[in-house]
């Protein structure tokens, strides 16, 4: 069963003169599975991602259908979408310490949902989120629901977010860049924690990212995302070894990578291969394919009309010239 | 400390949909406040030309006039004519804050940029002797000034120019902290700029509409203290006309009925402390909307 | 454990501020006579016949003989125990005159500060939860009501409700507690009319900011009550602001008492402050400044304590910042 | 020229961040600082800018002390032509009120004097180097993106002609494409202007594009030095190791990582407990 299924999902912002925020998306996560959405700042992959949640920007145009686990969420309003959010979805997102409130203590924090959305009593809430901050590595979570959040670092406080998340045994879990504001190394821990708990409880899990090589690293699938649209989904490590769209295959080429990785994007003089020109803003609106200005295998074709997302058994590339060659481009 | 790329999606639409509902509504109003504004300043001007009569002259037959062709706002107490008072009151009505800001701001930005940028005991010193004056309210200063000095304007615009000084130098020194923070102003440091060319034309420029703003806003507080002073009979001395003494004038004609002599000068000081807060507010969500963009 | 050290050295250090602050105003308070124009004993007789007698009285009660510093350690070694001279226009004790007053100024401030915060709070969070036509009907009514100066509220409100209505008196302190409450309602209002406008449109603008912050959006996320949202996030999350100004509004007041009083002809604090300086009594004004200097201080000394227990994270950062 | 940092240390309250730490940038070479969070790498870089003062040790670049405070124009600009700066943040680290070109006009006005034909010819020539045409020329900072500010700040700090440029995180606030652009182009910079980089930085993958040395650097101390290519090949000590070990890749394993992360932590506890 998938938990999360999502249909031509177009956001328009009021006004009219920008484009939409993201265009046309089809996504499905099944039980169990991790997907990665990957894209840079602007790409539309956090209204997606909180697209299952319900929250689109205010006074957008929302047209597609997103359903969890089964309910559809767009339209959904009031007690419905509340209990939608009680019960099937939760969150984690980038700034742990921008998302609690400061000025109540954790466990408050962390009790508040099991609390309002089920009516647990005080003892009963209060054991079962000790026994989730002990899942997520937090020592002595009782001293721990009495300090506030301040009193923690960043990277102790996704911990708590993430307990917080699992408190209502969500089907599904959206990541929000849930280890961009922390250290290279905090970054582990956090996502050891995120697989182990969504591998234990069998959680469809979309992870989102800007980081294309964690997301290869611990996702099943990966769909890339670039001007609101997706436009290459592959399984992982395919998308990784062979890049079908050239947006993809271009930041591979761009992201510094170590000596021992097997990428082979650096060329003998040690320098990177970027991407050139600049992100599309939400003003620009090309009747093309978004990337087509930046492109180095663009076309006439790529510049008039705008590519569908064309599937093949597990992979989708939204470009003209896909099928011209598999691999490395140009 | 910044977000490292994605700021939230909604929150940025709360903001643009704010700045399109700002432009449109904040807009006009914050346009007719301060041509109004540029009115009042006018007619203060030119209150000799505009005047329909003297504002002093004394004639008992019209006293408590009704409005009528004669005295478009009636007459007061002693036959005066109230719409010439009210506009020749204009002057010390806005003389006395101008006076006020102008000094107050004056003060306040120099102590709060030298205490930011200085920092150490210079801050100390300057945020201990701010919060010393900051106890007195302007108006007790105003008062005690007229206590030793006597009644008349300068003293109480002088006390109030001290007392108005922390709000604006607190003010500065927090933006200009906050700014100096900011790594372009470490920058042009680094570059060999020195303190004072710095300050002088990157941090100041800066951070100068937020200070604005306040000056405009505290303009509206003290044209509305000194109107209290005069109220009291503390600040401008009858006959000479004023908003705040044409009130304390008239007050006892309200109960024969006669509400215009001293309503309308309390409606002129409503809506000039009205505009001012417009304006000031106005600069405020311009400076707002230009740190979202 | 070091949260309740922190504590106690927060409490402790502004208390000593609170000292060093009431000493320093004090002497500028007791020292003014010595910059008002010409010598302190002509300043503090003006207008009164300079008898030999008034003189030496004069001289006595600020010590003149001595050093400055003196006369001030003198003066203030009275004023703690409750001795504020005499005053030259009643010829009675300071003490005991302002003693009399007290109460009616207490019971002003009292009320006006109930309805400032009633009002003021009410209007201000229904102006951020209802945008649109409620917001702006608030809006517009704040920012006129916070540009009514006092006395123009006294003309503005005897006009309608005591002479053409004659439903309140426009006169006189009251006699009990119905009487006296019936009588004070119109200082009262026209004292708190212009706050309540500023403390609206600050509660506004806090709840506001609160609601655009992301922990809200998150606790929205997480399913949380709508109502639930804005008790425990938004307006407990505002306090700290509404609870600072309301601080400094209340510490004001004092002095706008003066004002108020005068008009309703009520027999407080502020109208004798205005009699004295209308008098020249000055004992009068400095020991009412005074008093007034330190309701302030004291107020503000609450509002700082009070703070942390509305902001666990005291002490990082100071948000006074309307006038 | 050379930069020499000899035992530097720096206290704030309670937390010794920077705790004698030396270094050297040869002429025209680079140097990468890295560290995580709290490391103390951003503190040493203010403090060879010149932005803080050290509690001990001294900055030396050619043999002269920068820790020595200056007075008087000739010696400031002096100072300002040894070291430049760019920092982490694009958005703040221009002057809103000023286009592309009255900010690089400023300081060469400062720097070089010169005529206005001069002074113009100067700022085409640093607009050129760093890849910006008329467009982002004329424009305010916030009509431009991230990665065009950031070859603002570029220009602006070459405009001073440095002996040495600091890159304080210069590209982290950066989108990946973006990045290898400004990569890129400090690459270039180096090769055509033989000016030297301390480039700090949390990214060991980044810093193996810039440089030719790193010092890694943990809780204030340097734990580890060396020619980048080998100490990325082979790295000794244990941080080291966990820092490129938590780099993400495929076959990544974040279980393994976060042991040898409390392993670190546990062995640090033990050794010195505060």
């Amino acid at each position: 069963m998938n938990v999360l299924e999502v249909d031509g999902l177009t956001v328009v912002l009021p006004g009219g003169s920008h484009r939409p925020l993201v265009d046309g998306i089809a996504l499905r996560i099944g039980a169990g599975e991790v997907v990665g959405l990957v894209g840079e700042s602007g790409s539309g992959k956090s209204v997606t991602a909180r697209s299952a949640l319900g929250l689109f920007p205010a006074r957008s145009r929302v047209t597609g259908s997103v359903r969890v686990a089964g309910t559809e969420v767009v339209g959904l309003a009031g007690e419905a979408l509340r209990r939608l959010r009680a019960e099937q979805a939760a969150m984690i997102f980038q700034d742990p310490r921008a998302s609690i409130n400061p000025l109540r203590r954790v466990g408050d924090f962390l009790t508040e949902a099991v609390r309002t959305n089920r009516g647990w009593a005080r003892a009963r809430s209060r054991d079962r989120v000790v026994e989730l901050l002990g899942e997520v590595g937090i020592a002595d979570p009782g001293a721990a629901m009495r300090r506030y959040p301040h009193q923690f670092s960043g990277g102790m406080l996704q911990r708590v977010m993430i307990a917080a998340a699992l408190a209502v045994d969500p089907m599904l879990l959206l990541a929000d860049e849930p280890t961009t504001a922390l250290d290279v190394s905090t970054q582990a821990e956090i996502v050891a924690i995120l697989l182990r708990l969504q591998a234990e409880r069998g959680m469809g899990m979309l992870f989102v990212t800007h980081d294309l090589e964690l997301a290869a690293s611990i996702c099943h699938r990966i769909a890339v995302m670039y001007a609101g649209r997706i436009v290459e989904e592959q399984p992982a490590d395919r998308l990784f070894r062979a890049p079908r769209h050239p947006y993809t295959q271009g930041l591979l080429a761009a992201t510094p990578t170590l000596p021992s990785a097997t990428g082979g994007a650096v060329q003998a003089s040690g320098r990177l291969v970027p991407i050139s020109g600049r992100p599309l803003s939400l003003t620009d609106t090309p009747p093309g394919c978004a990337f087509a200005p930046r492109c180095p295998r663009a076309i006439a074709l790529c510049t008039a009309t705008a590519p569908d997302l064309h599937s093949s058994g597990a992979e989708r590339v939204a470009c003209h010239r896909a099928d011209e060659s598999v691999g490395a481009g140009g | 400390m910044t977000a490292v790329n994605t700021a939230a999606p909604e929150l940025v639409r709360r903001r643009l949909g704010g700045r399109l509902r700002g432009a449109a509504a904040g807009g006009w109003l914050y346009l007719v406040a301060a041509g109004l504004l540029a009115i009042v300043v006018l007619v203060a001007v030119l209150a000799d030309v505009v005047a329909p009569a003297d504002p002093l002259a004394v004639s008992l037959s019209d006293t408590l006039a009704p409005a009528g062709p004669d005295h478009l706002l009636g007459g007061d107490q002693s036959g005066r004519d109230t719409l010439s008072r009210l506009l020749h009151g204009a002057r010390s009505s806005l003389l006395g804050p101008l006076a006020v800001v102008v000094a107050s701001t004056a003060t306040g930005i120099l102590l709060g940029v030298w205490a930011a940028w200085r920092g150490g005991l210079v801050d100390w010193l300057v945020s201990r002797s701010m919060e010393l004056v900051f106890a007195f309210p302007g108006l007790l200063l105003a008062i005690l000034a007229v206590a030793l000095v006597g009644p008349g304007l300068t003293a109480p615009v002088i006390a109030m120019a001290i007392a108005y000084t922390p709000y604006i130098a607190r003010l500065v020194r927090a933006a200009a902290s906050q700014e100096a923070a900011k790594p372009y102003i470490a920058a042009y440091r680094v570059q060999g700029f020195s303190g004072l060319a710095v300050n002088a034309r990157h941090l100041l420029p800066n951070i100068f509409p937020v200070v604005l703003a306040q000056t405009t806003l505290n303009f509206g507080y003290a044209l509305m203290d000194l109107a209290a002073l005069s109220y009291l009979g503390f600040g401008v001395q009858p006959p000479s006309p004023d908003w705040g003494t044409m009130i304390k004038e008239n007050q006892a004609a309200m109960l024969e009925g006669a509400f215009l002599p001293s309503v309308a000068p309390g409606v002129c000081i409503v809506v000039v402390v009205v505009a001012f807060t417009i304006v000031g507010e106005g600069i405020a969500d311009r400076v707002a909307r230009r740190e979202a963009a | 454990m070091s949260a309740v050290a922190g504590v106690s050295r927060f409490v402790a250090g502004r208390l000593v501020s609170l000292v060093l602050t009431l000493l320093a105003t004090s002497f500028l308070v007791f020292s003014a006579i010595h910059v008002a124009p010409g010598d302190p004993e002509s300043f503090l007789l003006r207008g009164r016949g300079v008898s030999p007698e008034a003189l030496a009285a004069v001289r006595t009660q600020y010590h003149l003989d001595e050093p400055l510093p003196v006369q001030y350690w003198r003066w203030l070694s009275g004023v703690l125990t409750g001795d504020f001279g005499r005053s030259l226009q009643f010829r009675q004790d300071v003490g005991g005159l302002l003693a009399a007053r007290l109460p009616t100024t207490l019971w002003l401030v009292g009320y006006a500060t109930v309805l400032i915060v009633v009002a003021g709070v009410l209007f201000g969070a229904l102006a951020a939860l209802r945008p649109g036509p409620v917001d702006t009907t608030i809006m517009v009514g704040s920012t006129v009501a916070a540009a009514t100066p006092s006395f123009v509220a006294v003309i503005g409100l005897s006009a309608v409700f005591a002479v053409t209505l004659d439903l309140f008196p426009t006169f006189g302190n009251g006699e009990g507690f119905a009487d006296r409450l019936w009588h004070l309602t119109l200082p009262a209002v026209a004292l708190a009319l212009s706050t309540v406008g500023l403390l609206a449109r600050v509660t506004r603008s806090a709840m506001l900011a609160e609601l655009g912050r992301e922990h809200v959006e998150v606790a929205r996320a997480r399913g949380i009550p709508p109502g639930t949202v804005v008790r425990r996030h938004v307006l407990r999350n505002a306090l700290g602001p509404i609870t600072v100004l309301t601080g400094l509004i209340v510490a004001g007041m004092f002095v706008l008492t003066a004002i108020v009083e005068t008009a309703f002809g009520l027999s407080g604090l502020g109208s004798l402050l205005v009699q004295a300086v209308t008098a020249k009594d000055f004992p009068v004004v400095q020991a009412i400044s005074l008093l007034v200097v330190v309701a302030f201080m004291v107020i503000n000394l609450l509002v700082d304590l009070v703070h942390p227990l509305i902001d666990p994270r005291m002490g990082r950062h100071d948000s006074r910042v309307l006038p | 020229m050379s930069l020499e940092a000899q035992g530097l240390c720096k206290r704030f309250g309670p937390l010794l961040a920077v705790d004698h730490v030396s270094f050297s940038v040869a002429d025209g070479g680079s140097l990468g600082l890295v560290g995580e969070s709290g490391s103390g790498k951003t503190t040493i870089a203010r403090i060879v800018a010149g932005l803080e003062r050290a509690d001990g040790g001294s900055v030396r670049v050619d043999g002269t002390d920068r820790g020595v405070h200056v007075r008087g124009r000739a010696a400031r600009l002096a100072r300002a032509r040894q070291v430049q700066m760019v920092f982490q943040d694009p958005y703040l680290s221009l002057d809103p009120r000023l286009t592309t070109v009255e900010t690089l006009t400023e300081v060469i006005a400062l720097h070089d004097g010169g005529t206005r034909v001069a002074r113009r010819e100067r700022v085409d020539e640093l607009l050129d180097q760093v890849g910006l045409g008329d467009r982002e020329a004329a424009a305010l900072p916030r009509q431009l993106s991230g990665g065009q500010r950031q070859r603002v700040a570029i220009a602006r700090a070459l405009a001073a002609r440095p002996r040495l440029l600091i890159l304080d995180e210069a590209v982290a606030a950066l989108d990946v494409s973006i990045q290898a652009q400004i990569l890129n182009l400090l690459a270039d910079i180096r090769t055509q202007t033989g000016i030297g980089y301390l480039f700090v930085s949390h990214d060991l993958a980044v810093v193996r594009y810039v440089t030719d040395h790193v010092a890694v650097m943990y809780r204030g101390r340097v734990v580890e030095r060396g020619q980048t290519a080998a100490v990325l090949a082979a790295p000794r000590h244990p941080y080291t190791q966990l820092l490129l070990a938590s780099v993400p890749r495929p076959g990544w394993d974040p279980t393994a990582v976060a042991q040898a992360r409390r392993a670190l932590q546990a062995n640090n506890a033990s050794e010195e407990p505060s």
